[in-house]
């Protein structure tokens, strides 16, 4: 299958800390419509995985086609690689929404200033029209009334939704989603649920990485359990949750049955 | 080039260095110590400390540093010895030279400068490390000397080390009080032989090495906790 | 055209800028006198005391006018004219001291002195055994030391210390101890105009009207407006 | 023989009063001070740019330069540009057969102050900007923000509070450097209080009225400085 | 019953922030060895009320007792009530525990460092008996490896880890949790649990605001569902979330089962 077909691919994505291997090669392939998620115990890679693929961590070695667009690489001393062109990393950047583990919010903006940033002053919408944008977003989140609130006013889960619908405005065709229900109750987990949902139907590509099996056996169509730097089984959820093979992944799966 | 005079000049190109060096250190180490009660004071005192305070350091960073050390020198320097008894103590040698008049107030206007450096960093330090601190019980004393000072000095280390170069190059006014530190030593030599660079160049050699040990310190302090970029 | 290096600090009588930019004094009026002398046409750079040597050499001017006094290690450095005046050194001491200038009199005493001047010279060849230095930058330093009490004597020239004596502030503090005992090795060379030491022709140009300009009386005529005695000095 | 004139008279704006040559003085030490701090925001700007980000080769030429420009006296780099500078410039410029150049003593002074605030300025941002929270910048990334989008929208207003103790410090530190002036004989507020005070004597009087300009220019820059710093620490909780 | 026989007892707390009154009155009474859950959406004044308990927001209302004390108030302006002596509650803040929903990890200090922190500053233990305890902690929660790195070098769940750590190594009486497993697994959501119950078993009360209510009815002994600033509904986990008399807490606890 050629590339073109898919909304996000990624081939044998290496990355280090110093001796400490990370990521020890990582394939992932997700059409126009997909929601994988990532699961895996603490510290196994996740956000860094999620990292590499916008670049926000530089990966040691690794092939990424974005929407049908590869990024070029070149090599650098010690057989590492690097971006070839910044510019046009920057380009592919601004296609993805990332929502952060820790959220990120810009302090030194408003909710609703944190929202517009990017469609305003990336991708050039008009300010009215991201205005009406965010304020929709703002109040699917349940976030309306917090919207002239600065960040360091709100409390953990009014952050975390801040941050989807930052991520949410700029219409991504692929979205990377760090734990974005770690701080929410479960109606809103069940509204972020719906959302998903809804944005899969339009189309657009999901990279999830979650602790919650529920979520992820419900959000998604494929699942990916990483272990030790590895992908250690993949499939549909019904099959990772339901009947895993290997015995480590159904460990981690069980532990959230007992 | 000529550099022949080095040998009538150089015990008191020694001893010039001596005095800078002194200088120096004695109004950085306290004007540091002096500066932590001041930046405290304004940034959670109460409100007619943090306006003594305020005023402090806008008026010693409002004027000339020349200016304060000639009022304390003429101006409180003369009251000086009709404290009684003064005279004849053993702090008489001491607080009679023109270089406790120039350590005090070279310290007074270091200290002014760097409560602000210190204002910004103390609330540049994420409130919520603070409150981890007053959770476990610190006291106020305990959060400031474990917590919220070392995390606010490492957030103003690169400014501090600026600051510390700065007062190095603030110490020849101390000439106008008759301390001959190394910069009047070289403006000795130059009103002798006329020479323009010789003399300022023994001085920058100095300062350099001196600088170089400065910023070489801060580097090794920064290095010890790393910072993710 | 001959452009005349000033230091920009006020030294009054000699030289001094007046609150409306003009140059004023005995110094001025000595160049205008030795400029008419060379039938040439001059002007004034001032400078800070740091840039006079620099911009003499980098040619922002052509002479040093400047109360510079005459010394061997300058030389080294720069040409000098002939001297165009020399007043008398002096020390002054507190209100009530006993007047004297002999190294018993100054013995075990402070003496406050202006950073190489020639009167440091003089001070190490006769007073070092006995009396201790203090080195200023300036003689206003000493004067304000020596009204606090922090030191016994200001030894310098003659003009600027009566100067100061006689003024608001030194009336009530100090008083003439009396002109030190010449030495002409040390203090006879007076001040001179300082010129680059290739500038041979402008040297004996402004020599010569120096020389003119004593003669003919103009000196004494200048001189009666500032002081009651010749600075020229022996 | 002098008589005694009156502080009023002393300070009055005209001539023989010296208040007229202590205020242009002032101004020009403001002209001055203006200069070398922008100046040195934007070197400042750079140095730190390259600090955190550069290559091997760009970092040891910044920390080179961030050294010798803080450790130099600036007193020899002055007498060094404008007298050393302007000999070397003319001689070349005679060699290659062109008309000698004059250096203005104004823009060498900005210069050299401006050259010098840069190294100091350069550490204050690279402290300031190491000072913010790594997440931000990664968001402004991972929005797809260019360098300078990222810089703009991001990077300066949430490095602000940080740097302007620092910056103010400066600012505070150029209006008095820049006395130095004098060395190429431009008359500013710290020289034309020398020569108010030489001529008259009047020592305490005019040192004490350069300090209240002084001060009065200090007091007028915090205003604008606390300002800004309010402005920027939008959106921060109080100090506890 | 007296105060005495109540590890913890805090009667009608009332806070607000400007306009916005967050906390309307809320009590609550906690005997030695009790985990007591607090549930609500998000933005209901969870953190708020665990933070008005060790005095971090002073509230503007409220009576404390904690350990047996009663932490002594002064009336200021405007009717509103400060501690009267800091001293004291400094006291009492050495016997609480928190982990904060931010983890507020001390940056300068490695995870070993934060972990010995309190007990060698502020209780006084000797190095190496912290250094021992905290060890065997860090193993625990699996951390020994990385006692050594920074905050900043931590991945979420680990900084998480961290902080459990942290609090738990002073040995309180008392622990505040907020949102604790929020960024771990389900394995060490388990770990976590035990962890809790052995504390329970040792006697120490644990006060606990979490979103995940399978974990809430696993660990705690007692369940208040925080709404609009008020108790809405408390009782047992089987009754909570079997039976929930009012209709919000009903709907609220349904959303996790969808
Ligand atoms: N410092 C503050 N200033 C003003 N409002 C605040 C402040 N802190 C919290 N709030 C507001 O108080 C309300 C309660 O916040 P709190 O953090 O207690 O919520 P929570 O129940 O912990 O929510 P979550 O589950 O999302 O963490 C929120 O609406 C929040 O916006
Ligand atoms: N900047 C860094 N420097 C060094 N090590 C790092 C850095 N960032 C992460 N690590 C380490 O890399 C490993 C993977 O981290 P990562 O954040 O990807 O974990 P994760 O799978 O997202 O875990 P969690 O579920 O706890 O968030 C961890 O052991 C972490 O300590
Ligand atoms: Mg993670
Ligand atoms: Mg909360």
């Amino acid at each position: 299958m050629t590339d073109d077909s898919y909304a996000l691919r990624v081939d044998d994505v290496h990355k280090s800390y110093g001796s400490h291997e990370v990521l020890k090669g990582i394939s992932l392939a997700a059409r126009k419509g997909d929601v994988i998620s990532l699961i895996g115990s603490s510290g196994s890679g996740k956000s860094t995985f999620l990292r590499c693929i916008n670049f926000l961590e530089i990966p040691d070695r690794g092939r990424f086609v974005i929407n049908g667009e590869e990024v070029l690489m070149k090599a650098e001393r010690e057989g590492k690689v690097h971006p070839a062109n910044w510019r046009q990393v920057e380009r592919i950047r601004a296609g993805l929404g990332m929502v952060f583990q820790s959220f990120n919010l810009w302090a030194h903006m408003t909710v609703l200033e944190n929202v517009i940033e990017a469609p305003v002053h990336v991708l050039g919408t008009s300010r009215r029209e991201a205005i009406e944008k965010a304020e929709a977003l703002l109040h699917k989140v349940g976030l309306y009334e917090k919207r002239d609130a600065y960040p360091a006013f709100l409390s953990g889960g009014q952050q975390q939704r801040a941050s989807i619908a930052r991520a949410l405005c700029i219409e991504p065709s692929v979205m990377l989603f760090d734990e974005p229900t770690s701080a929410l109750d479960p109606e809103l987990v069940g509204e972020v649920l719906k959302v998903i949902r809804n944005l899969a139907e339009e189309g657009r590509t999901m990279l999830l990485v979650t602790h919650e099996m529920k979520f992820a056996r419900d959000v998604s169509n494929h699942v990916m359990f990483l272990h030790r730097g590895r992908v250690e089984e993949e499939g549909t959820p019904e099959q990772i949750f339901g009947n895993p093979s290997s015995e480590r992944c159904r460990e981690f799966t069980s532990a959230s049955r007992h | 080039m000529d550099f022949s005079w080095i040998f009538n000049y150089w015990p008191l190109i020694v001893a010039g260095a001596i005095q800078t060096l002194l200088l120096l250190v004695i109004s950085v180490v306290f004007g540091f110590i002096l500066a932590i009660g001041l930046a405290l004071a304004q940034v959670n005192g109460p409100v007619w400390l943090r306006g003594c305070a305020k005023a402090y350091c806008t008026s010693f960073r409002g004027t000339p540093l020349l200016i304060q050390l000639w009022l304390l020198y003429y101006g409180v320097g003369s009251l000086l010895p009709m404290i009684p008894g003064l005279r004849t103590s053993f702090l008489w040698p001491i607080v009679r030279e023109g270089f406790f008049f120039a350590a005090v107030s070279f310290t007074l206007n270091y200290a002014a400068y760097e409560a602000e450096v210190l204002r910004g960093a103390l609330l540049a330090v994420p409130k919520g490390e603070l409150e981890a601190g007053r959770a476990f019980g610190m006291s106020r004393w305990t959060l400031l000397r474990r917590i919220w000072l070392p995390r606010a000095i490492r957030i103003a280390l690169p400014t501090i080390g600026g600051e510390v170069v700065l007062q190095l190059k603030a110490t020849p006014l101390a000439f106008t009080v008759t301390v001959m530190d190394l910069y009047a030593v070289a403006y000795k030599v130059r009103q002798d032989t006329l020479l323009v660079y010789e003399p300022l160049i023994i001085v920058t050699v100095f300062y350099v090495c001196l600088t170089l040990v400065i910023t070489r310190a801060f580097r090794l302090v920064e290095l010890q906790v790393p910072i993710r970029r | 055209e001959v452009r005349f290096g000033i230091m920009n600090e006020a030294y009054p009588p000699f030289f001094a800028k007046d609150a409306s930019g003009k140059w004023v004094g005995w110094e001025v009026d000595m160049m205008n006198a030795v400029c008419a002398e060379m039938k040439e046409s001059c002007s004034i750079v001032d400078m800070s005391w740091d840039g006079l040597i620099p911009g003499l050499q980098s040619k922002k001017f052509d002479v040093i006018w400047s109360s510079m006094s005459i010394t061997d290690e300058r030389e080294k450095t720069i040409a000098f004219t002939d001297k165009y005046y020399n007043t008398p050194s002096k020390l002054i001491g507190a209100e009530g001291a006993k007047p004297g200038t002999t190294v018993a009199d100054v013995s075990g005493k402070t003496i406050g002195i202006q950073v190489s001047t020639i009167q440091s010279d003089y001070y190490k060849k006769y007073y070092a055994g006995a009396a201790s230095e203090k080195t200023y930058a300036t003689l206003d330093e000493a004067f304000q030391d020596l009204a606090v009490g922090r030191i016994d004597y200001v030894f310098g020239d003659s003009i600027p210390l009566m100067a100061f004596i006689h003024s608001d502030f030194g009336k009530g503090c100090c008083s003439d101890m009396g002109n030190v005992k010449d030495d002409p090795a040390i203090l006879g060379r007076g001040i001179g105009g300082g010129l680059r030491k290739e500038d041979t022709e402008l040297l004996a140009k402004l020599n010569s009207a120096i020389a003119a300009v004593r003669a003919s009386g103009k000196y004494a005529e200048i001189s009666k407006k500032y002081f009651d005695f010749d600075p020229y000095g022996e | 023989m002098q008589t005694n004139p009156s502080i009023v008279e002393l300070l009055s704006p005209y001539p023989p009063g010296w208040g007229g040559a202590l205020l242009s003085g002032a101004l020009s030490t403001i002209l001055i001070s203006l200069g070398a701090y922008f100046l040195g925001i934007v070197i400042g700007l750079a140095g730190s740019a390259g600090k955190l980000k550069g290559g091997r080769a760009i970092l040891v030429i910044l920390d080179f330069y961030t050294t010798a420009m803080r450790a130099v006296p600036e007193l020899i780099l002055i007498i060094g540009l404008y007298y050393a500078g302007t000999d070397g410039i003319n001689r070349l410029l005679s060699a290659l057969g062109f008309p000698p150049v004059e250096i203005n003593g104004f823009l060498a002074a900005v210069a050299v102050l401006g050259i010098v605030q840069g190294a100091y300025m350069t550490e204050v941002l690279r402290g300031a900007i190491l000072a913010i929270p790594v997440g931000q910048i990664e968001a402004a990334s991972a929005f797809g923000m260019g360098p300078w989008l990222r810089f703009r929208r991001i990077v300066l207003p949430a490095l602000m509070p940080n740097a302007l103790p620092g910056l103010t410090n400066l600012w505070m530190s150029v209006t008095k450097d820049s006395a130095l002036i004098a060395v190429v004989g431009y008359q500013e507020l710290a020289l034309a209080t020398r020569l108010a005070a030489g001529n008259t004597k009047h020592y305490f009087l005019f040192f004490f009225a350069a300090a209240v300009i002084y001060l009065m220019i200090t007091i007028f820059s915090n205003v604008v400085f606390g300002s800004l710093e309010a402005y920027f620490r939008r959106g921060q909780p109080k100090a506890a």
